[in-house]
């Protein structure tokens, strides 16, 4: 029993945060959303740089192979630093899919080492989000249709561009027609691929969640430590410092059970999804309840465009309702609970 | 007790609804956040004020119907209840207006009142300075008289509407060597007086509701001066008082949300019911939007009897902030994936106007005194625990 | 439009609360508490002089013939004070079936002036509760069966105490058997009355739970303004007063939702069983936060016997689900709030 | 990471789990607030430390059976899987044993740990005074030494199991003209020593589980001083860290009570359904009970690995006690009417342990630091922000 991570799993999430610290400050992050695609080759290419589009895929391609388990640290850092779904999507999900093709060796030649090498971006789209992220400037859109599996390439889809809350997101409606042409694999082996997918997309997205829920968090107690009123800091209020202190509260206490799941979905475990979801709702409920104190804290600061939290606060109400709300995971989660003989209590933390 | 509205009630109630069915836009308007819209706007309360209804408590004489507090109750519920558009000089109407009545000299009462009720002059709030918000008494923007007028210089800021607005109105440190509540006065001004420079400040939804507003000698002629000299800072509490008070939020505003939110909910039910929290969260709002009708319907007939609004002011603004929180947090998980999407977004269906009313609830807590002082307010003078 | 009270209703409010002021004290309750029955014929007798027991007697039974109105603002004093269930069961609910009974003069006779005298004790019994409250120094018992309204002398009942965690709670199961001799009102007519009855119970209990939620507000800052912690009164830390500033503000809220239902009843407004739940909801959400940051307040000592909060936070804790628990009153809102056409939003509040 | 238990680790748990199927009395025993119930309680830790199952963690030697973190949480998990009683002595097993081990002379160990294993000594602790509550810097009982004795006159409240149990640990005033931390030293008594007298404290539920106790020139030896004269402060906050850190409230207590308050729901899920809350409160209350297992699991990894407990202490507390009151509050609720009987109430049927559980929850915001105190340690120390 460890449930501590491997060093070199630390010092990689170490490194990526030094980095992510100098490439990704807010001030950069308004300046690429302000483009028409709001992403930025630059910024790509330095995380391929990084190794972060190589993590998951195959060493055979040019990846370096390495599993869920250490994307969670790593997705904790892209929330924490608002990194745009692009990444996620293409170097964890869509890599993931390919990997996990029945067979299909072209499509991997083809697609792994570029999006190994960050020269690739992937949009992947399921009926269980209403829009597809960042479909304009991806090289290649998976597609789900009747659980099958569907392959496009950017002139084979039309896009209808949906502004969200959340400048950094860049959600499409995609229009197409699946053919045969375009499927890549059938419904059966296609309806497990895709149930892997909104797992691994819910443990990113959870991670995601917590690292904004502790970005809100520095936010606010950074404002209050400075902020005076009264002749002394906000900070020093004891109604500000508790609003604080519960977020810190529910951080501390979501975390574990993100890591839960993603160890899980790293060693498939048979209740891997209902862990997922509990994840989803722990890290949903802090990033929501961060962005309600932090908010409450920064006073009208906090209401404007100018203050950085708005960017983190956006970014956690849209990516709390994506791959599956609340409604979808508790759904889950009773599914779960409420299943006569459900194994649950005392000693059944880990079965 | 009576509970029932009489003939002359009724009457009134009737008249304002087929008024409101003729002459409400059934476009809504742009957001008066924008130039267009504000103008929009501006025109609307123009429109209103031909029946006297921009300002229905106000005497006729001076633009309005002389209603008394039940009668506002009416015509706000048949105004949300409409649809009709929100009210772009409310600052000046609700806020300023029943402080000029009490403290206002004739003069300036005929001078203003009647161009604020026909949005000739719509009016921004000028309280808030960067080192000055929750604690307002910490004022620095001076105000020096020099030879019939007063020289502004300093800075604003939080100034809702400012940015299209015509007319100022706010506290200024006319005495230099005055500490806190002291040395304050209270000025009205135009806008493009000399010496003012206005920066639009970004919202949440991007819009510039508010902006900081830069004085740089500013010339204020004295009789631009409301109740005597250093004497601001009560006449502000009193408006304060009624901002955080009866009018800043009326019942019918949230009736109107949660009416629309037991709509969502139904047409979203079974989908819904998957979160139960949810189901629960409707229950409450429409109870809390009765709760609130109720209490400030209480309210209005102890004024009428001679009653003064006491710790109401605190309980209001945070039982209406924390309640539009919550219906409206609730619609976002109703909706859920669409919920971020902007109201102009093509898929957005006709959801859009949720997440423009979630990022306002956003700001209820904070602004008018943020909760955290209403609960030190109703902890020290209404319950009497002793200050720290 | 007037949502005030009658200067005489206020008044009348006023000197019963004076009274019990002297005459309820904790102390007093406690000593009443430990007696077998937990009753007092002197207080009885004396409440009956303040004319509590006669308020809802027609004059011609030697009442003064006052209706719903009138009775809660008396209820919040009875709540305020912790008196027991006896005299609402007896004063309020059992007068309020004997005046409705189709018939029957010989039972209103016999009972109605003994009861304005403060000389009879009635317990009344519905299935909705479990168990029947002081059934056993009752002089008459009001039992339900099957809708119809059965009277029973205590030599025709089998009792058998149940202690309830507030004290002052007398809770027997009622063992009996209806006959055509007992019942003294038909199914039909019964539905009606035991509506009324359940109704009037409701309103009765939301004003007690609104005068417990004050008393356990007043000891609260009781507390906090005399106990000091760190050299100071634990009253002027910002988070005591906000715990205790919640509580203000659901009882401000909470009251007028308890009114405008008294009011309801009183002119048999169609709406007035849903008005009745909404106060029951509002109220009891009211009593349970306050009961919560009292005893919080209170630190140690809110945890202890002596100290009196105990006596209301336990009567709070088991009023709250008497009559209907929440689920009970949920049910009949959402009955009304989620039906087709339901007349809601502004303009309604009073329709 | 690797969250499997080792095969060590299984057989631990196979043991564990077939000794208490054989051992745990079939009745519960009556509360150990009782006289009778404390003996009974006394006897079974005496059984359990046949095994070396009253003191899993201590070393062999002491009477326990040097168990690391895990084994320790593993046999917590069968312990309230099995529904064992109570444990009577665990303010000195889980709270003064860790300081006796880091601070005691080897003496002292030997002669107080083995009569702890075995519960032949129970021990009371004695820190809070009527002036010194979450303030305990505030003591002012006195310990002043006189040849080879501390004489002791003060008081002591809140003072847990004392009216029962044989020895007393706490801290007083050793040094008269000091202040606030300093000059105070950790004291071990007996309770039946000449001079003290106890007055049991009633408390909500009617038993007796605290006392205040009364000191008046009573005379301790020298040898039973824990630590140095006037060290007693920094000894009793690493108790005090124990005591809201990991031992405290194990996590299988919270574990099973969500289980059986699943069980209830499910037992009643058509008629609780009808308050939406309370499904949602049913799927809160497993995940924060899951959430609370899977945080201590990391911690006790984390100190394995040489780290040491932090901040948890605080967030811990705050956290199984406001999901304890959330568990037992539900459970009022999907109860009714029935939640108010007490258990020997005939009717009360099997659910009376509820409203024990929802008295006791009331004391977890409040004991051992109130929650208010935990904020403020999690806002100063973990989040540096500035003192008052």
């Amino acid at each position: 029993m460890d449930f501590t991570f491997e060093e070199q799993q630390l010092a990689f999430r170490d490194a990526i945060r030094k980095f992510l610290m100098v490439e990704a400050a807010p001030e950069m992050l308004r300046e690429i959303w302000e483009t028409e695609t709001g992403r930025s080759g630059e910024l790509r290419a330095k995380l391929a740089d990084q190794g972060l589009t190589a993590l998951s895929v195959p060493e055979a391609f040019g990846g370096i192979n390495l599993g869920d388990l250490d994307w969670v640290l790593v997705q904790q850092e892209l929330g924490y630093f608002a990194i745009p779904d692009s990444l996620s999507a293409t170097a964890y999900l869509a890599v993931y899919l390919l990997n996990h093709l029945p067979a299909d060796l072209a499509l991997k030649r083809e697609w792994l080492p570029r999006i190994a090498a960050g020269k690739a971006r992937v949009a992947v789209g399921h009926p269980i989000n209403p829009l597809v992220a960042d479909a304009r400037n991806a090289d290649l859109l998976l597609l789900c249709h009747d659980d099958e599996v569907h392959a496009l390439r950017p002139d084979q889809v039309r896009l209808r561009l949906n502004p969200s809350i959340d400048q950094s997101r860049r959600l499409y409606k995609v229009e197409w027609s699946p053919s045969a042409e375009t499927r890549i694999c059938n419904a059966n082996a296609g309806r497990k691929l895709w149930a892997g997918v909104i797992d691994r997309a819910g443990a990113a997205i959870s991670a995601q969640l917590l690292g904004l829920a502790q970005r809100m968090l520095d936010l606010g107690v950074d404002h209050a430590a400075q902020r005076k009123q009264f002749g002394k800091p906000v900070g020093s209020f004891q109604a500000v410092k508790h609003h604080m202190a519960d977020v810190a509260v529910k951080i501390e206490f979501a975390e574990p059970v993100v890591h839960r799941a993603a160890y899980a979905l790293a060693h498939n475990r048979p209740q891997a999804s209902v862990y997922v979801s509990q994840a989803r709702l722990a890290a949903g409920e802090a990033a929501l309840l961060a962005a309600r104190k932090s908010i409450q804290v920064h006073g009208a600061m906090g209401y404007t465009w100018e203050a950085d939290l708005q960017m983190f606060m956006k970014r956690a109400w849209a990516l709390d309702a994506t791959w599956g709300d609340r409604k979808y995971h508790k759904t889950r989660v009773a599914d779960f609970l409420f299943a006569p003989g459900a194994v649950l209590g005392p000693g059944e933390t880990f079965s | 007790m009576r509970l029932e509205y009489t003939e002359r009630q009724k009457q009134f109630r009737a008249e304002v609804r087929e008024w409101l069915a003729a002459n409400v836009p059934t476009e809504p308007l742009p957001s008066f956040d924008t130039k267009e819209g504000f103008e929009l706007h501006r025109a609307w309360e123009r429109k209103l004020s031909e029946r006297g209804f921009s300002a229905v408590t106000w005497p006729k004489e001076l633009g309005g119907r002389g209603c008394d507090l039940i009668e506002w109750l009416i015509f706000e519920e048949e105004y949300w209840r409409a649809g009709a558009p929100l009210r772009v000089n409310q600052n000046g109407v609700f806020l300023l207006a029943p402080t000029l009545m009490e403290y206002g000299t004739p003069e300036q009462k005929q001078r203003f009142l009647p161009r604020m009720a026909t949005a000739e002059d719509i009016w921004a709030q000028g309280w808030s300075e960067p080192g000055a918000g929750s604690d307002m008494a910490a004022i620095r923007s001076k105000a020096i008289r020099q030879n019939g007028h007063y020289v502004i210089n300093g800075q604003k800021t939080w100034s809702t509407r400012a940015v299209y607005a015509d007319w100022l109105f706010g506290l200024f440190r006319s005495d230099p060597d005055s500490q806190r509540h002291h040395g304050l006065t209270f000025l009205l001004l135009p806008l493009n007086t000399p010496g003012i420079t206005i920066r639009p400040i970004k919202q949440l939804n991007g819009l510039t509701g508010f902006a900081e507003i830069f004085f740089d000698d500013v010339k204020v002629p004295v009789e631009n001066r409301l109740g005597d000299e250093g004497a601001g800072w009560n006449i502000a509490m009193a408006t304060a008082g009624f901002e955080r008070g009866l009018m800043l939020r009326s019942p019918a505003r949230f009736q109107q949300t949660a009416r629309q939110l037991v709509d969502l909910y139904l047409k979203h039910r079974d989908e819904a019911d998957a979160d139960p929290s949810i189901r629960d969260a409707v229950m409450k709002s429409w109870a809390g939007a009765e709760a609130y009708a109720l209490a400030t319907y209480r309210t209005a007939c102890r004024l009428a009897k001679g009653g003064h609004i006491g710790a109401e002011a605190s309980t209001n603004k945070i039982f209406w902030s924390e309640l539009d929180l919550l219906m409206h947090e609730t619609a976002m998980a109703i909706l859920g994936a669409r919920a971020e999407l902007m109201p102009h977004a093509p898929d957005a269906g006709d959801v859009g106007h949720w997440l423009d009313g979630f990022l306002f609830a956003q700001a209820g807590p904070i602004y008018a005194g943020t909760n955290e002082i209403q609960r030190n307010i109703i902890a020290e003078r209404m319950l009497g625990l002793p200050r720290a």
